[in-house]
C-alpha cells in the first residue's frame, strides 16, 4: 500500500515537473519577433468563440510571415501569437495580460470579451507597461471612458438597430416580445432596442428574457412571450440556444418574424434549424453572403483547412490583424505603443479593401480608436439571406 | 502541557520561517519583470488562501460543508468597491465595514441554514450562491453590468509590491486568527461538533450557536478575502460571485489538507500557481487536473498536509519507543 | 386558461426530465451516501452517444435508445469502480471533490473531441394542437416515456430480488450488509440503473435541443435541488420534487419573472428546508 | 433527602409505536437508580427524553422542581445533567485530554474575543480547565492515555472516559446508559468501583444496565420498563420478586 502511494506521488511530481519544464516558449530565429497576445475563453463554454478568434489571428500571422514578415526601421520582423485562456473571467484575463506584459514583453493584446476588455483598460496605460488593446466587442466601451491605447474593431451593436426596426416596421409589425438572453450583454441590447422600438412607434407586448447559457428548454418563456400576441420576437444570445428558441417558437405556432441580436450568427442558426424556420428573421449578415469579394474564398479556404464553418470572428480578426501590422510598419517602431496607436490614424493604414480582405475597413476614429467597419444586416426571405445595405454608422 | 508546547514551537518555527521567506521573496522577484508577474500570481493566490482558510474554519474544524464561499467573497469584494466608490466611505473604514457586513450576511444565512445538516446544508449554501450570482448577473444597477464596479485603491497600495505585502499581512493575520480560535476552548467546541454533534450537545454545547459563530467568523474572513480581491484587482464584476469559485476554494482546502492550519494555504497557493503555470497546455489540461484531483483525494484523503502529518506520525512511531508521559499534565 | 394549462403541461414535461435525473441521484445517495455531482455529465455523455449512433452511424432512434442505455449503464459501473469505490468510507465531501474532478475531466474531454454543438433529428417531427396551442409530439413522448420508465423501475424495486435488496439497502445500509446482501454488487447495480435512467432522459430530451458539453451543468444543479427538497434517498421525494419543480419553474416564468426564475426556484428550496430540514419526504431528524 | 429528578407521565411515540408510555418516577438526591427492562423497552428513549435529545409528546420532566420539559440537550446539560450513551460516544479523533476539556466548556465563559486576544479571562479559564482535566483524569484513572486519540484507547478505558467527560461539568445528576456493555467481568468491577466513587462525590446516578448481578449490588432503587410501560418501581429485592417482572424477564432476574 505504502509503495503504491509512493509510486503515485512520484508520478504526480514527475508530471508536474514535466508540465513546468515544457512551459517555456520557443525562441525566435534570426529575424526580429513581434509578439502578439490573445486572451480569450479557450476552454469551457466559450471555447469555440475563443478558438474562432485565435484562428483568425493565426491565419493572418501565417500569411504575413510567409511573405517574410514586415519591415520596421529597416529590420525584418515576423509575428508570433501568444494565446492564453481566460475562461471568460475578467480577473484571469487580467493575469493573462500581466503575464503578456511582464513575462513575454508583449505590446499588443487582442481580447474578444467586453468584461475582460474592461479590466484590461484599467492597466494598459501604466507607465513603462503600456500595451495596445485590440478590442473585439460591439459594446462601445470607449463611449464610457476613453483609453489612449485601445482600438475597437467591430461596429457598436446599436448601429444595427435602425435597420432592424426599419425592416420590421416595413413588414407592418408593431408588436414585439423580448426574448433575448439574460445577463448584462442581453440586458444592454434589450434596453437599447426597447427604447428605439417604442420611439419608432412600436409596442412591447411581453418581456421574457431567458438565460441562454443555462436553459435548454425555452417553451415556458416562449409561451409567455406568445401570450401577448407579438408580430415579431426579439431573440438572441449564443447561436445554438438562439436557434433553439426560434425552433421552439415555430413549434408553438409562431408565424411572425425574429429580430436576432448580433451575438448569434445567422448562418449557424440556419445550420441548426434550416432556413424555413428563419423566414422573416433579421440579423447580422452571414459570412458566406458577404458583399466583399474576398470573403467567400477566405471562408472556403478556412473550411477546407479546419473542417468548420468560418465565422465573422475569424474573418474580422484576420483582417484587423493586418491593420495592426500596417500600423506597426507605419510607426517604424515595434515597441512604442503611443506611436503605433497614432499610426493607425495615418491615412490608408486602417483602410482595407473588401477585394483583398474578408472584411473591409474604412478608417478609424482618431479620438475613440473605433475602427470603421461597416455593419451589414440581412433578412431571410424565400429561404434566402437578403443583404441590406451596409451601414456606415460612423457617418451618422 | 510540555509536549504540546514543544510541538507548537516547532510549528511556530516553520510558520515564522515560511512567513520570512514569503516576506523576502519580493526582493528577489522585483528584479525581473517575469518575477513581477509571479508576484502578481502569488498575490492572487494568497487572497484565495485567505478564502480557503475561512472555509477551513467552518468545513474543516466545524464539519459543515459550505458551498457559498464564492458568493461571500464576491459580496465582500462588491461591498468594498461600492462603499468606496459610490457611498464615498474612506478605504480604511470600508475595509472593516466590509468584513462586518459579510459576517452579518453570513449570520443571516446561517440562521435558517443551520436547521439543516450535512449534505442538506451544502445544497442550501450552494443554492444561496446561485441566487447571489443570478442577482449580480442580472441586476446591473448593483453589479455595474459588463463594466463591473471600478475601484480606486489608495495610493499607498498602488504598487505590486505593497499589494503583495498587504495581502501577505492579512493572510498571516488570518492564519493567526484561525490558530488562536482552534487552540482555544472556543475552537475545541467547534471541533466537538465536527467530531460528535450529539455528544457535544450532551455536554452543554449548543451546536446551533457554535456553528453559527464559526460560520459568522468564516464569513468575516471571506469578506476580508473579498475586500483584498477588490483592492488588488481594482475592478469587481459579477463573475467573482460565481459558485465555481466556491468549488475552487473547496478544492484548494481539501487538496491542501482540511482541518490543518497550513493545509488551505499550501493548497490555495500551490494549486492557483500550478493552474496558472499550466495554462499553456490548452484545454486538455483540465482533463489532467480532473484526474489529478481524483487521484489525490483517493490516495491522500486528508490532503497534502494530512499526508505529511501521517508520514511524520509514521516516522515517529518507527523511531521512538513509547514513553508514557505520566504526571506531566502541567500547563 | 389554456395558457395556464399549456404552461402546466410544459412544467410536467420539464419535471419528467428532472425526475429521471433526480431518481438516479437519490438512489445513489440513499444507497451509497455519495453526492454524485457528475451525474449531469453522464447525461451529457448519453446525449453524445445518441448523436454518435443515430446521426453518425445512422441507427434508428428507437434502436439507439436501448444501446445508449446499456453503454451508459456500463459507464456508470466503471465510474463507481474507478472513482467512488476507492473512496468508500471517506467523508462525503471527499467524494464531492472526486465528482468535481470527474466532471471536469469528462466535460473537457468531450469538448476536446467535438467543439461545436450538435443536434439529433426529432424522431416524430410533428406538432399537435392542445387547447389552441401547439405542442411538439416529442414532448408528449418525454412525459409518457418518463412515466413508463417510472413504472418499470417501481416494478423492479418492488418485485425482483435485486430490486428488493436495493430498497433494503437504501433504507438500512448496515442492516442490509448484515443479512448478507453483497454491497459491491448492489452499488455497481445502483450506478448502472441511475446511469441508464440518465441515458433515457438524455435520449428523450436530446432531440429537443442542442447537445453541448456543458448541457449537464444546469441540470445537475436542479436535480440536486429536487433530491434535497424531496429528502435525500427518498424515491417518492424525487418523483414529486421533480414534477413540483418543473411546474413551479414553468409557472414562475409565466407569472413572476423570467429573468429571476432560478432565484425563485432556489429560494423556495431554502424556505422549504428552513421548515423541513430533511426535505419533504426525508426521515425526520431525531 | 430531596427529589432531584421527577419524571411525570412522560409519553413518546415514534410513528404508531409508543416507545415510552406515561412513565413516572422520581429520583432522590444522592441515590443510585437502576433502570432495567428487556431490549426495546424504551430505556434509552427515556434517557434521551430526560437529557433533552428528543422531546416528549406528553408529560413533564422536572429537575430540582424546575420544569425542563422540551429543553434542548445543551440547556439540560447546563442544568447539571451529565450523561453517557449506549454506544460509547466520544470525540474519537481528539486526544483524551481534549475530550475532557470539551466537557468543561459549559462551565467557562471564554468567548471568541477572549480566545482571539488571549485575555486574562481566557488564560484564567485555560488554567481552570487544565486543573479540572487533571482532576478528572486522575479520578477516572486515564492518566496514561491522556494524549492518545480517544478512539484508539481500550474499550473499557473508553467507557471510563465517557463517564469522565460527563463528570467534567460537575453534574448533579449522571445518566449512564450501559456503562459496562461489552466489557469483560474483571473490567466491569473497575467501572462499578468508579460509579460508587461518583456517588461518594454526592452525585446522583441513574443507570441502565443488563447485568443484573451488578445492578442488584449497586443500586438503591430499581425501575423496570417493559414495552414502554413502567411495570415495577422499588428497592431491588422487592422488585425482583414482583411476578410481572419475573414474567418480563423469564426469571432471569433472580439469577
Amino acid at each position: 500500500m505504502r509503495l503504491r502511494k509512493l509510486t503515485v506521488v512520484f508520478t504526480l511530481l514527475a508530471t508536474i515537473a514535466l508540465m513546468m519544464a515544457s512551459c517555456g516558449g520557443g525562441e525566435g530565429e534570426g529575424k526580429g519577433v513581434i509578439k502578439v497576445g490573445l486572451t480569450a475563453p479557450l476552454s469551457g463554454v466559450g471555447a469555440k468563440y475563443g478558438q474562432d478568434c485565435q484562428d483568425g489571428l493565426s491565419l493572418a500571422i501565417e500569411d504575413i510571415n510567409a511573405k517574410g514578415g514586415i519591415t520596421v526601421g529597416g529590420k525584418q520582423y515576423i509575428f508570433e501569437l501568444y494565446p492564453a485562456d481566460d475562461e471568460a473571467v475578467p480577473d484571469k484575463a487580467k493575469t493573462n495580460a500581466e503575464r503578456f506584459v511582464l513575462e513575454n514583453d508583449i505590446k499588443f493584446v487582442f481580447c474578444p470579451l467586453a468584461t475582460c476588455i474592461n479590466t484590461l483598460m484599467d492597466m494598459n496605460t501604466r507607465a513603462g507597461e503600456e500595451f495596445l488593446i485590440m478590442a473585439y466587442t460591439s459594446v462601445p466601451l470607449y463611449a464610457q471612458r476613453s483609453n489612449p491605447y485601445m482600438v475597437t474593431i467591430p461596429p457598436p451593436f446599436s448601429s444595427y438597430i435602425p435597420d432592424f426596426i426599419k425592416f420590421a416596421m416595413g413588414k407592418g409589425w408593431k408588436k414585439v416580445a423580448l426574448l433575448q438572453t439574460t445577463g448584462s450583454y442581453g440586458e444592454l441590447w434589450g434596453k437599447t432596442f426597447k427604447e428605439a422600438w417604442i420611439k419608432a412607434g412600436g409596442t412591447v407586448v411581453a418581456e421574457a428574457p431567458a438565460s441562454y447559457y443555462t436553459e435548454t428548454d425555452f417553451t415556458a418563456y416562449i409561451q409567455k412571450a406568445l401570450a401577448g400576441g407579438p408580430d415579431v420576437l426579439f431573440v438572441g444570445g449564443p447561436s445554438q440556444p438562439t436557434a433553439q428558441v426560434m425552433k421552439q417558437a415555430r413549434g408553438l405556432g409562431f408565424k411572425g418574424g425574429f429580430i436576432v441580436i448580433d451575438q448569434a450568427k445567422m448562418d449557424e442558426i440556419a445550420d441548426a434549424i434550416g432556413m424555413d424556420m428563419m423566414e422573416g428573421s433579421v440579423g447580422v449578415l452571414p459570412v458566406e453572403d458577404s458583399q466583399f469579394s474576398a470573403t467567400l474564398p477566405f471562408a472556403k479556404k478556412y473550411k477546407e483547412r479546419f473542417g468548420r464553418r468560418c465565422t465573422w470572428e475569424t474573418a474580422i480578426h484576420y483582417s484587423a490583424f493586418h491593420i495592426l501590422a500596417r500600423a506597426i510598419e507605419k510607426a517604424g517602431k515595434v515597441d512604442d505603443v503611443k506611436a503605433i496607436r497614432e499610426a493607425f490614424n495615418a491615412p490608408g493604414v486602417a483602410e482595407l479593401s473588401g477585394d483583398e480582405y474578408p472584411m473591409a475597413f474604412d478608417g478609424i476614429n482618431p479620438n475613440t480608436g473605433a475602427l470603421f467597419m461597416p455593419a451589414t444586416a440581412s433578412y431571410v426571405e424565400g429561404g434566402k439571406f437578403v443583404p441590406l445595405e451596409s451601414i456606415e454608422w460612423w457617418k451618422k | 502541557m510540555k509536549w504540546i508546547k514543544e510541538k507548537l514551537n516547532f510549528n511556530l518555527l516553520v510558520g515564522l520561517a515560511s512567513l520570512t521567506l514569503a516576506a523576502l521573496l519580493p526582493l528577489l522577484l522585483q528584479r525581473t519583470s517575469g518575477g513581477k508577474y509571479n508576484m502578481i500570481v502569488l498575490t492572487y493566490a494568497m487572497i484565495w488562501a485567505v478564502a480557503a482558510c475561512s472555509l477551513n474554519l467552518i468545513l474543516g474544524f466545524t464539519g459543515q460543508a459550505c458551498l457559498a464561499h464564492g458568493a461571500l467573497v464576491g459580496i465582500g469584494a462588491y461591498s468594498m468597491a461600492i462603499m468606496v466608490e459610490r457611498v464615498g466611505i474612506n478605504y480604511w473604514l470600508a475595509f472593516p465595514l466590509t468584513c462586518l457586513l459579510t459576517a452579518f450576511i453570513g449570520f443571516l444565512i446561517g440562521l435558517p441554514s443551520f436547521r439543516t445538516r450535512g449534505p442538506y446544508f451544502a445544497i442550501v449554501t450552494l443554492c444561496f450562491n446561485v441566487i447571489v450570482y443570478a442577482t449580480f448577473e442580472n441586476w446591473t444597477w448593483l453589479s455595474g453590468g459588463l463594466a463591473g464596479q471600478s475601484f480606486e485603491v489608495p495610493p499607498v497600495l498602488a504598487s505590486r509590491t505593497t499589494k503583495y505585502y498587504f495581502v501577505l499581512a492579512f493572510l498571516a493575520l488570518t492564519v493567526v486568527v484561525v490558530r488562536q480560535i482552534i487552540k482555544s476552548i472556543v475552537g475545541a467546541s467547534f471541533l466537538s461538533i465536527l467530531s460528535n454533534e450529539s455528544l457535544s450537545e450532551a455536554v452543554g454545547i449548543s451546536a446551533f450557536r457554535n456553528k453559527l459563530l464559526s460560520f459568522t467568523v468564516s464569513c468575516f474572513l471571506a469578506g476580508m478575502a473579498g475586500a483584498l480581491f477588490a483592492t488588488v484587482s481594482g475592478r469587481v464584476d459579477y463573475s467573482i460571485t460565481s459558485f465555481l469559485h466556491s468549488f475552487n476554494i473547496l478544492v484548494y482546502t481539501l487538496i491542501g489538507g482540511v482541518a490543518t492550519i497550513a493545509g488551505p494555504v499550501i493548497g490555495a497557493v500551490g494549486l492557483y500557481y500550478l493552474l496558472d503555470r499550466i495554462k499553456g497546455f490548452g484545454e486538455f489540461r483540465y482533463v489532467g487536473f480532473g484526474v489529478l484531483l481524483i487521484l489525490i483525494i483517493i490516495f491522500f484523503p486528508r490532503g497534502l498536509m494530512g499526508g505529511i502529518n501521517q508520514l511524520r506520525d509514521w516516522v515517529k512511531e518507527k523511531r521512538s519507543t513509547k514513553v508514557a508521559p505520566q504526571g506531566e499534565v502541567g500547563s | 386558461m389554456s395558457f395556464f394549462i399549456n404552461q402546466l403541461i410544459i412544467g410536467i414535461q420539464l419535471g419528467s426530465q428532472y425526475m429521471m435525473m433526480a431518481l438516479g441521484l437519490t438512489l445513489i445517495f440513499g444507497i451509497l451516501d455519495i453526492s454524485h455531482f457528475a451525474h449531469g455529465h453522464i447525461y451529457m455523455v448519453g446525449a453524445y452517444l445518441l448523436y454518435t449512433f443515430s446521426v453518425l452511424a445512422g441507427i434508428n432512434y428507437w434502436v439507439a435508445l436501448p444501446i445508449c442505455m446499456i453503454i451508459l449503464a456500463l459507464i456508470g459501473v466503471l465510474v463507481e469502480r474507478l472513482v467512488y469505490r476507492p473512496l468508500r468510507g471517506s467523508p462525503s465531501i471527499n467524494t464531492f471533490i472526486a465528482a468535481i474532478g470527474l466532471l471536469l475531466a469528462i466535460e473537457t474531454l468531450v469538448r476536446g473531441i467535438k467543439k461545436d454543438a450538435v443536434r439529433v433529428p426529432v424522431p416524430v417531427d410533428r406538432s399537435v394542437s392542445v387547447l389552441g396551442m401547439s405542442l411538439e409530439v416529442q414532448r408528449i413522448i418525454v412525459i409518457l416515456g418518463a412515466l413508463l420508465i417510472l413504472l418499470m423501475l417501481q416494478w423492479f424495486i418492488k418485485r425482483t430480488r435485486l430490486g428488493i435488496a436495493i430498497e433494503a439497502m437504501a433504507q438500512d445500509r448496515e442492516g442490509a450488509s448484515l443479512v448478507g446482501i453483497n454491497v459491491n454488487r448492489i452499488s455497481a447495480l445502483t450506478f448502472a440503473i441511475a446511469s441508464a435512467l440518465a441515458g433515457v432522459a438524455a435520449v428523450l430530451m436530446a432531440p429537443l435541443g442542442a447537445i453541448t458539453p456543458e448541457m449537464g451543468n444546469p441540470l445537475i444543479l436542479k436535480a440536486f435541488v429536487i433530491v434535497v427538497i424531496g429528502g435525500l434517498g427518498s424515491m417518492k421525494g424525487a418523483i414529486f420534487g421533480g414534477y413540483i419543480l418543473g411546474v413551479i419553474e414553468a409557472l414562475g416564468v409565466a407569472y413572476i419573472s423570467s429573468t429571476y426564475k432560478d432565484v425563485f426556484a432556489f429560494a423556495l428550496l431554502i424556505v422549504i428546508l428552513a421548515f423541513r430540514p430533511t426535505g419533504l419526504f426525508g426521515e425526520r431528524a431525531a | 433527602m430531596s427529589v432531584i429528578l421527577e419524571v411525570d407521565g412522560v409519553t413518546k411515540r415514534f410513528g404508531g409505536l409508543v416507545a415510552v408510555n406515561k412513565v413516572d418516577f422520581a429520583v432522590e438526591e444522592g441515590s443510585i437508580l437502576g433502570l432495567i427492562g428487556p431490549n426495546g423497552a424504551g430505556k434509552s428513549t427515556l434517557f434521551n427524553l430526560i437529557g433533552g435529545t428528543i422531546k416528549p409528546d406528553e408529560g413533564r420532566i422536572r429537575l430540582d422542581g424546575k420544569d425542563v420539559t422540551g429543553w434542548p440537550a445543551h440547556r439540560v446539560a447546563r442544568e447539571g445533567v451529565g450523561r453517557t450513551f449506549q454506544t460509547t460516544a466520544l470525540f474519537e479523533e481528539l486526544p483524551v485530554y481534549l475530550n475532557l476539556a470539551i466537557g468543561y466548556r459549559m462551565r467557562t465563559k471564554t468567548n471568541l474575543f477572549d480566545a482571539l486576544l488571549r485575555t486574562p479571562r481566557a488564560r484564567r479559564e485555560q488554567k481552570e480547565i487544565t486543573q479540572r482535566v487533571i482532576e478528572v483524569l486522575t479520578f477516572v484513572g486515564l492518566g496514561e492515555y491522556f494524549d492518545r486519540p480517544a478512539g484508539s484507547i481500550p474499550q473499557e478505558a473508553q467507557k471510563r472516559l465517557a463517564i469522565g467527560i460527563a463528570l467534567m461539568g460537575r453534574p448533579r445528576l449522571l445518566l449512564l446508559d450501559e456503562p459496562t456493555g461489552g466489557v469483560g467481568p474483571e473490567e466491569t468491577g473497575r467501572i462499578i468501583d468508579l460509579i460508587r466513587r461518583v456517588r461518594e462525590l454526592g452525585i446522583t446516578v441513574c443507570i441502565i444496565e443488563h447485568k443484573m448481578k451488578m445492578v442488584m449490588g449497586l443500586v438503591d432503587r430499581l425501575v423496570v420498563l417493559n414495552f414502554g410501560v413502567k411495570i415495577a418501581d422499588g428497592p431491588p429485592q422487592e422488585v425482583c420478586s414482583d411476578p410481572s417482572v419475573i414474567e418480563a424477564y423469564l426469571g432471569e432476574c433472580i439469577a
